[in-house]
């Protein structure tokens, strides 16, 4: 039991209010573990001080790994010495985030017996975060942590923790399996996602529609979100049963409607699918009177990421339509070709998206041997500064390389 | 000892997800055909078998101690038959089959201070970051930002009152773990100050071409200080993105008196009617004021009762900005635009307003 | 002689403009009410006062020799009271008061060969350049390749059978003389082949370190050729947009076997409905092939009769293409998309496709 | 009278077609001129080879003069001795393009007398081109073009002569007197016009309403177009003859219309002003029941170009509403302030717009002296990348200059 509970007011006041106080948690693991008492003792000084209180960094892990551990050290280990080492290991969630309480309550004993008893469920990437932790705790953790077949996930220039939407386990709107995907492409790259051998950090996320529940489009670097190639399914009698119940057909729906392609004469509701941009808003008022087509799979798309350093990027299609079925080679296929390029040509610290940027789509596409299409631009170039590689000679008239 | 080596496992992956599936859903797996909200923080999905299975969404908090994981064991094995999941934006989810159980798990959850919401359209949880409690790197705390806000919101999670989704995001730090730059309201921490370098160290834990070359502005020169090979910074190119700070632990940047937040609005992710947007930047700077954070509270709170009062039916944020204009959003918000409001990085030019769609 | 120069004036700036006005105009200046359209290049506008003015809009094809001035002044002097206009598209426009003058003045200006029309929903006369008939740059001659495509689609500048106005705007090189940049459809002259370098007078003509500066890929070096300062040009990094060239004599780009035509589309100026748009790449290239560029005139009109044919009414051509997204308009005009069609300039990675927004 | 006509079957061609003939006119100019004869000889050639036959520029011109003659020289001056020189002499129209046919008599002979008797009317800046003479008549042009009282126009890095659309003149639509601005600052700016001293060219254009018939917005570095701050006249009964005479208002207006803010419900049309975006459509589509409002004046939008180098620009918001008359201080002040800035720092053949984005639109906002304000961007910025200028310094507290 922990005897160092400090005097926390400015903390304190973090106990009132209808949120969940993440305070009365420190203070609840405080009373297990010392590592809690200082490390509200540190906070509490930060909340004074106005700045936080670690060091840079540090490179601690578990043998065999290259990532998933994130080596954190206080500035002030002499004043708060519980948590002069506080570790985070990421540990690699189960698709879709679904847990028995056996399995939960697993992890919760290792983590009383080895950490601060802290964690976040979940980290923005998606992994279990056990937040606190020595160096030398490292290892039994992990030991104990595979008794259970929890395994580490990825930190560094590595595969990231791939992540998921709940998809077809609690969504009627899932085009493909995202849980069964993102298990398979884990499992297939566990050497990439431990150890770090990229440019730097490569993301995948799973989004079963283009409503994109888990932000794919927005922090992935390869973001596949599902979609579908035929007719929206319409059940007109439950288009009108909404239009009875008091829905403005004409102004929630149709005005909303991005491909201006639907129509509604009180009777039928009528979408020209041909030009559906497949953005889900309709099927989203209507659930029960519309759903995706029955030709489904995902749009495969690239590149997005966070602004450090060319700026924020959101995810740019790469494949507009794939059938998304195991074995899931055509997506290892297109990941390998892409790896390959980037590890090859990347700089250091160099995102995907940032060396397609850099290298030029085109180049890139010729890289990895794919044909450009429409699909991929938003529109063509505007500018005239075309780089043709072949010109006419006067000898010849035929076309030649470039010299 | 080769024995015990050979043993030892790795690269095993996650559990598979089957073995936590609750029966309903293993059986319904892909074949759910429509869903309905019940009530704010409760849906049902009905299957094709005409199975239902009931969702009850709650705050989590996301930083939980074991022992709060345990409180949600027991309810998850009381009404749930011991299943349980979490969100995309960490708040937990409690399954059921038993509709009679929905209201005594809310109960529940009430009373160890969980609110149960975040549905339809409502404030869902904050996706946020680690800020002091665990990052270097932090210009402002995560979780008590977050704690403040919501405190203050809590209304919108727990009903159903808004035009549409209203998803809000923090980053402690411009390295924005989470997703910030898409969101209907971000709340961003930024350094104003240029690293402090520890020039007698600097050579020791970092290599000067590499500190260099970091520096998206080129900002960053070798130099010699005090006899000692360092770097020096040009101040008026640095714009406080600190990735020389991530290259390099002798370059901090993180400094009380001129640390604070910024907010942003208009960002979504979803492709629901109009395209995925970025973040737009509202209030360049307010103080860090801990431990309430009153300045930024009421920030957020009045951009989220401006949009609730003027916002059409299923307009997100940044949907309602476009079509009433920014400058009618700046005027209406009652925030001064001012100089650094206006892009000045490398697509700086393509934010200018080049027509002459204005309003009056 | 010195009083001669005192003589000469300069600066005294082009005649007042009130000079030249028709009465009807001077009187009603500022006072008119409406207009409208009455048929294939005749509009009247009417004014405040009552007044009736009659415009009948005739194509003139802008290179015009002082015969053709001179004819025009005596329809003028017969039908307009001695006065003329040219329209901000080389036009020539005549005013009348009198409505029973209109099918005469129509008749005696079919008589010369200039057709009227290019109002309301057709096309207006092509914006152009001066190609091989004066200008060093171009890389396609203007007057000849405006005339064929004219003459493939008079029957759009002289009937009013278009969903809305379609703007062609040609220029002979990258400079754009013109308005190829905002066009709903564009004929552009490019070079393909790297500038060629006369070693042997460089110097004596140009100043290295300018030459070098002003290529904007930087492609350009300097070098020591045959024991003459001259400069290289990196072959993979030019992008033919003849910087250098403009700044050089010594480093021509024109060439017979490589320079040829452009086709872009979905530009416009205008703020109606749309805010003014870029055009964008249609076809990188078409070959020259006087006297009649067959290739253009039948790519051009294919363009016209694709967007007539599927365009809502007032939809411009990029408007258009705006609704039904590029892939399928790359679909329907059976053009191949290619690596060149996309953008990798500065802001690049803004033109890709960031959203899920697909037609299948 | 000229007898070096050649034979030209390839541009014989060009005399087919229904469109105008430019051969016709270079023929009819030939019969008075040999330099036509010539210019039909080359042209044919360039025809048979695809490839012009200029000499790159040439600096000629008129004294007291820097601009105003586009020098050219034939490259095959042997074989084409009429135009081994064939200089332009750019002549600064009058506002709005309108003549007396005895004007243009008058230039036609002075052309007659001293060029090539070829003309554009007019070139795509607006001024009238005479095609094609030999230095040595450059001065005596100059010379008669005087007595008629036309001057010459731009050409160089100087401002360029200024154009604007028809305006009040004969349009309906004008918001502010544009031949009377184009004028007055054409007159106002005589030095500036005739004596190249900035670091490229500069252009106003002016258009009286947001239509911009005079494409300002795509090719001026400084773009006034015309606009309202008040309520769209709307004549109601004029209205709904449009709609008895068959106008579909909600398809063919209400749903074009940028501003989403108009209403129609049979009877009457609502105009929600307040959003509206000033765009004309309705306007245009209903002229006799449409009409801009009474407050009228213009927005000033500043820096559009061609492609070279930075590709193109559209001009941008520099001053949302402005009421335009005499004596027009207001702009001439802002034009003032700008061309000094711009002269003082801009590159060589840096347009003003180049030069904005180069150092940033708030940076030259401050050095211009202007208020930064949200109708000069499309949307704030996205990316996190402020320039702060000042800091705190732990000694005093307070705000200090940058060191
Ligand atoms: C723990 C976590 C935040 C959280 O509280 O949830 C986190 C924490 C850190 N991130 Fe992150 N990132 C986390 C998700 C993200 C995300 C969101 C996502 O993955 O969906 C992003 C934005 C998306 C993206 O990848 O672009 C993100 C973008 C960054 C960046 C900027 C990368 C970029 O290319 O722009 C950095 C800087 C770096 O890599 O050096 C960074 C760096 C860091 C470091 C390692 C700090 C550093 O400078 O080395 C942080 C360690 C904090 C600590 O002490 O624990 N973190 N980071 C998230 C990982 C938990 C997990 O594994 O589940
Ligand atoms: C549980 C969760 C997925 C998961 O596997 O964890 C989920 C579940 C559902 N989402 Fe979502 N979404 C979830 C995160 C998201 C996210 C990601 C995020 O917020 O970071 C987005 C993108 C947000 C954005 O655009 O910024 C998201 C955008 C949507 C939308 C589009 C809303 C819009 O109009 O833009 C819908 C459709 C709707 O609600 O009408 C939707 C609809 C749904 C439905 C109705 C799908 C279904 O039929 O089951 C689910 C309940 C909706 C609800 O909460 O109101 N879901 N949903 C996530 C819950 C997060 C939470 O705890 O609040
Ligand atoms: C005559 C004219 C084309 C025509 O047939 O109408 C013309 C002809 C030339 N232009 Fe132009 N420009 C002409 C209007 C334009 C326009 C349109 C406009 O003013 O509305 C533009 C695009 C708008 C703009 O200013 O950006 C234009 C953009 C250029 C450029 C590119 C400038 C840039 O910043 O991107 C150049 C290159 C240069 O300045 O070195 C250029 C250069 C030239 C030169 C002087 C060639 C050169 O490289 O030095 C051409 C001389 C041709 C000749 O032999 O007669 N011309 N030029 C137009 C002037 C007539 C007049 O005074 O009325
Ligand atoms: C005469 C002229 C102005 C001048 O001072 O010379 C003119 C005159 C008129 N324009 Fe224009 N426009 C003239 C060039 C333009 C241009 C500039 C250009 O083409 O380079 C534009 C911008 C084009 C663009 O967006 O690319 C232009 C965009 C318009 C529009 C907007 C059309 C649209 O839907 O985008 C209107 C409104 C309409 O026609 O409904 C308009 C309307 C008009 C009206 C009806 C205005 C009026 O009430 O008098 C005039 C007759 C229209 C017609 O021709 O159908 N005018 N008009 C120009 C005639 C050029 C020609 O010979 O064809
Ligand atoms: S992304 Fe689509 S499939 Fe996945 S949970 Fe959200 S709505 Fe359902
Ligand atoms: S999914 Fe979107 S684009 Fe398609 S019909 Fe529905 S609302 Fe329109
Ligand atoms: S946003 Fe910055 S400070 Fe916050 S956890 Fe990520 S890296 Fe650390
Ligand atoms: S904070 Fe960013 S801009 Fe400033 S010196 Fe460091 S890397 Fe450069
Ligand atoms: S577009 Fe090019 S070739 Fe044509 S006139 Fe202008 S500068 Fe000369
Ligand atoms: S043509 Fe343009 S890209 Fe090529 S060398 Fe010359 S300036 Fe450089
Ligand atoms: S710009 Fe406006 S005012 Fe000028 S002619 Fe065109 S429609 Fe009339
Ligand atoms: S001018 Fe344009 S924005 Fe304004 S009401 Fe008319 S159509 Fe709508």
């Amino acid at each position: 039991m922990a005897d160092n509970i400090p005097k926390t007011p400015k903390l304190d006041e973090l106990e009132k209010g209808g949120w969940p106080s993440f305070v009365k948690e420190i203070k609840m693991a405080a009373k297990r573990s010392p590592m809690g008492g200082d490390l509200l003792g540190q906070l509490e000084q930060s909340y004074n001080e106005k700045i936080g209180h670690w060091k840079h960094g540090g490179i601690v892990g578990v043998m065999g790994y290259g990532g998933g551990v994130i080596g954190r050290y206080s500035d002030l280990p002499e004043k708060y010495p519980n948590i002069s080492h506080f570790h985070t290991m990421r540990i690699n969630q189960p698709a879709g985030w679904y847990y028995t309480t056996d399995a939960l309550r697993k992890i919760c004993d290792i983590w009383e017996k080895h950490g601060s008893g802290l964690t976040n469920m979940h980290g923005s990437t998606g992994d279990i975060i056990l937040l606190g932790t020595r160096t030398e705790e490292l290892e039994p953790t992990f030991d104990d942590l595979q008794k259970i077949d929890f395994d580490i996930g990825g930190s560094g220039s590595d595969l990231r923790t791939p992540s998921c939407c709940c998809g077809m386990s609690r969504c009627e709107w899932a085009c493909y399996d995202t849980m069964a995907l993102t298990y398979d492409l884990t499992m297939h790259y566990q050497d990439e996602l431990h150890r770090p051998a990229f440019p730097y950090k490569f993301k995948f996320k799973m989004s079963g529609c283009p409503n994109d529940c888990v932000a794919s489009i927005a922090r992935a670097d390869m973001s596949i979100i599902g979609t579908w190639r035929d007719q929206i399914q319409v059940d007109q009698d439950a288009v009108r049963e909404y239009a009875e119940r008091g829905l403005d057909i004409q102004n929630d729906v149709i005005s909303n409607c991005p491909g201006k392609c639907m129509e509604w004469d009180g009777k039928e509701l009528n979408i020209e699918n041909e030009f559906c941009v497949r953005c889900m808003h309709c099927i989203n008022v209507m659930p029960k009177a519309l759903r995706p087509g029955k030709d489904r799979g995902a749009t495969i798309l690239i590149g997005s990421k966070a602004p450090i350093i060319e700026g924020a990027f959101l995810s740019s299609v790469f494949i507009p339509f794939m059938k998304i079925t195991p074995p899931y080679d055509e997506i290892k296929d297109l990941v390998d070709r892409i790896w390959d390029v980037w590890g090859e040509e990347g700089k250091n610290r160099e995102r995907v998206g940032e060396f397609i940027q850099r290298v030029g789509l085109g180049n890139f596409l010729d890289a990895i041997e794919m044909e450009p299409i429409a699909e991929m631009v938003a529109h063509p170039r505007e500018n005239p500064y075309v780089f043709y590689e072949e010109y006419y000679e006067e000898d010849d008239g035929e076309e030649e390389e470039e010299s | 000892m080769a024995d015990a080596m050979q043993k030892r496992r790795t690269d095993y992956g996650p559990p598979h997800y089957e073995q936590f599936l609750p029966p309903i859903v293993k059986e319904n797996y892909g074949k759910w055909k429509y869903h309905e909200i019940l009530k704010p923080g409760v849906m049902v999905h009905v299957s094709e078998t005409d199975a239902k299975l009931y969702t009850v969404r709650s705050a989590s908090g996301r930083l939980l101690s074991i022992d709060k994981i345990r409180m949600y064991c027991d309810l998850a094995d009381k009404y749930c038959d011991g299943y349980i999941r979490f969100t995309s934006r960490h708040n937990v989810e409690f399954l059921l089959t038993k509709e009679e159980n929905i209201d005594p798990l809310i109960n529940s959850l009430d009373a160890i201070g969980h609110p149960v919401g975040g549905m339809g359209n409502s404030i869902s949880a904050i996706v946020h970051t680690q800020g002091w409690v665990h990052c270097h790197s932090a210009a402002t705390d995560a979780s008590g930002v977050v704690k403040c806000v919501m405190d203050d919101l809590i209304e919108y999670f727990k009903e159903m009152k808004l035009p549409g989704k209203l998803r809000i995001a923090l980053a402690c730090c411009l390295n924005m773990c989470g997703a910030v730059h898409c969101s209907d309201i971000a709340i961003l921490g930024v350094h104003r100050r240029p690293p402090r370098i520890d020039h007698a160290n600097l050579r020791k834990v970092c290599e000067i071409p590499n500190v260099s070359a970091s520096c998206p502005t080129a900002a960053i020169r070798p130099a010699t200080v005090d006899g000692n090979p360092s770097v020096e910074v040009l101040e008026e190119q640095c714009m406080f993105c600190a990735n020389c700070y991530t290259v390099c632990p002798a370059m901090p940047l993180n400094d009380p008196l001129n640390d604070g937040v910024s907010i942003w609005v208009g960002g979504k992710v979803s492709n629901a009617r109009h395209e995925p947007m970025f973040s737009k930047l509202a209030i360049p700077f307010l103080p860090n004021n801990p431990p309430r954070w009153p300045e930024v509270t009421t920030a957020v709170r009045n951009l989220v009762e401006l949009w609730a009062k003027n916002a059409h039916k299923y307009e997100r944020m940044g949907e309602w900005i476009e079509r009433i204009g920014w400058p009618k959003f700046f005027k209406m918000a009652g925030i001064e635009f001012q100089k650094e409001h206006i892009d000045d990085f490398k697509h700086a030019g393509l934010t200018y307003k080049r027509s002459t769609h204005l309003t009056f």
